[in-house]
């Protein structure tokens, strides 16, 4: 497992299982934070990642900048064929109600 | 929105409000947003709204980051109303899809707004109320 | 401290730091700690040190509550060094064993000081340093 | 109990036991919150209470005129003669140091 720290109020860890990789996000992912967490997100698959797993429980707000690494995140693990997928974890609270404006808690596989 | 007249060297007697000027960087969002919170939260508005407010304000200013003027907000909030306007310099992040969707949350979480972004200059105005 | 030379309708080019203007009332003094405690992590400043900045800002701030005017105040930060300074008018609490404690508190948490209250102008300016 | 909000930031709790009180703090004692503090504690004391406990355990930050009001406290319990006195409870982290700093450490009584 390795952590992050961007921001002093963003952080992420990143754990690997094979074909699997998590990413726990927390605190505030915004124009700041989201190149980093994108620049992690792109290296798994890159890595030969297919499931991702993006863990959003401890993430106190998301702007479009945000929304939009995880639109790529999807876009990236679809392209990697049937076996891709990407899971967000525990989305809930002011980020769940931006994914709720902008569409995509339709576009998305939630988990709790 | 008011700006000093004069480089006096006192604050202008009785000021309403709160003013807030950041750089046009993405590391002073946080503080756009805590200032919005502190502001909707001082006037009444639930935390939904509150939420509301901090999203706007931090999308709208994420607009302007990224250009070589700063940001000047200023916050009011009267009878349960909060009313926020800011002035700077359009970004490269107003184009293409992000500030598309930037836009399309912002709608969609305050009351009134008015976002101009022409010769180099980029304004907005919004108002939110609290729930009766 | 700089102040804004003209009214101009637009921000001036590349501002440094963070201005915040606000009325010179108590319910606006967590907005002046939220702002100082955002500088001082931005600037790398541990827990204990961001507290320091924290309550001297607001130990300040507060000397100057209940005047007539506003206080403005600035937030630099470079090379892991915060900057503050403010200015206002003396508020009431000034006077008094508060705002002698109040000055006490400031001393033993920030590493220079200025404090001048004379003639109805209250300024001041202090800096905390990263430890090493 | 009852309960008492002031400031979006400061919210405390009263509890009345004879002639033991408790007021349990949370958040942020400053300038804006100490009056309404410094109101119900004079309340309890002028309506007889003799020992008083306050628990500042959840408070993130006290100013000067936070401390006023805990050493107005402490004159207010021992005009009351022998048998009163006040506690500080749970005083940690950022609220502790300015206890410290301020030397009031070593005059209220503390516990955790
Ligand atoms: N608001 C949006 N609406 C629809 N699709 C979007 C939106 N924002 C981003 N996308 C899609 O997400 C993809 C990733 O966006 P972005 O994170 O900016 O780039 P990257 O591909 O480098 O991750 C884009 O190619 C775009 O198709
Ligand atoms: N900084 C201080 N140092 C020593 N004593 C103080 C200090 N601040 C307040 N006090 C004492 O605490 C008492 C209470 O202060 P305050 O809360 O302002 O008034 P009240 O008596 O109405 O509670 C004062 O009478 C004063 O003797």
């Amino acid at each position: 497992m390795s952590e992050s720290q961007s921001s002093p109020t963003f952080a992420f860890s990143v754990e690997r299982d094979g074909a699997t990789g998590t990413v726990v996000a927390r605190g505030e992912i915004d124009l700041a934070s989201s190149p980093e967490f994108r620049e992690a997100i792109h290296g798994l698959v890159d890595d030969g990642v297919r499931r991702l797993v993006i863990d959003l429980d401890a993430v106190s707000f998301i702007d479009s900048s945000g929304l939009g690494v995880l639109v790529g995140a999807l876009k990236r693990v679809q392209e990697q064929g049937e076996d891709g997928g990407l899971v967000l974890r525990g989305l809930s609270g002011p980020a769940l109600r931006v994914f709720e404006i902008a569409g995509l808690d339709q576009v998305f596989v939630l988990t709790s | 929105m008011t700006v000093p007249e004069t480089a006096d060297e006192t604050p202008r007697a009785a000021p309403r409000g709160v003013e807030l000027r950041i750089p046009a960087d993405a590391a002073y969002l946080r503080l756009a947003r805590l200032a919005a919170a502190d502001t909707a939260a001082r006037v009444g508005l639930g935390a939904d709204a509150i939420d509301d407010v901090r999203l706007a304000v931090s999308e709208l200013c994420a607009l302007m980051t990224g250009s070589r003027t700063g940001i000047i907000l200023r916050f009011e909030g009267d009878d349960g109303c909060v009313v926020v306007e800011g002035r700077g310099a359009p970004g490269p992040g107003i184009e293409g899809e992000n500030g598309e969707l930037a836009r399309v949350l912002v709608e969609a979480v305050v009351d009134e707004l008015r976002f101009e972004a022409v010769d180099g200059h980029a304004t907005f105005r919004f108002t939110k109320q609290v729930e009766v």
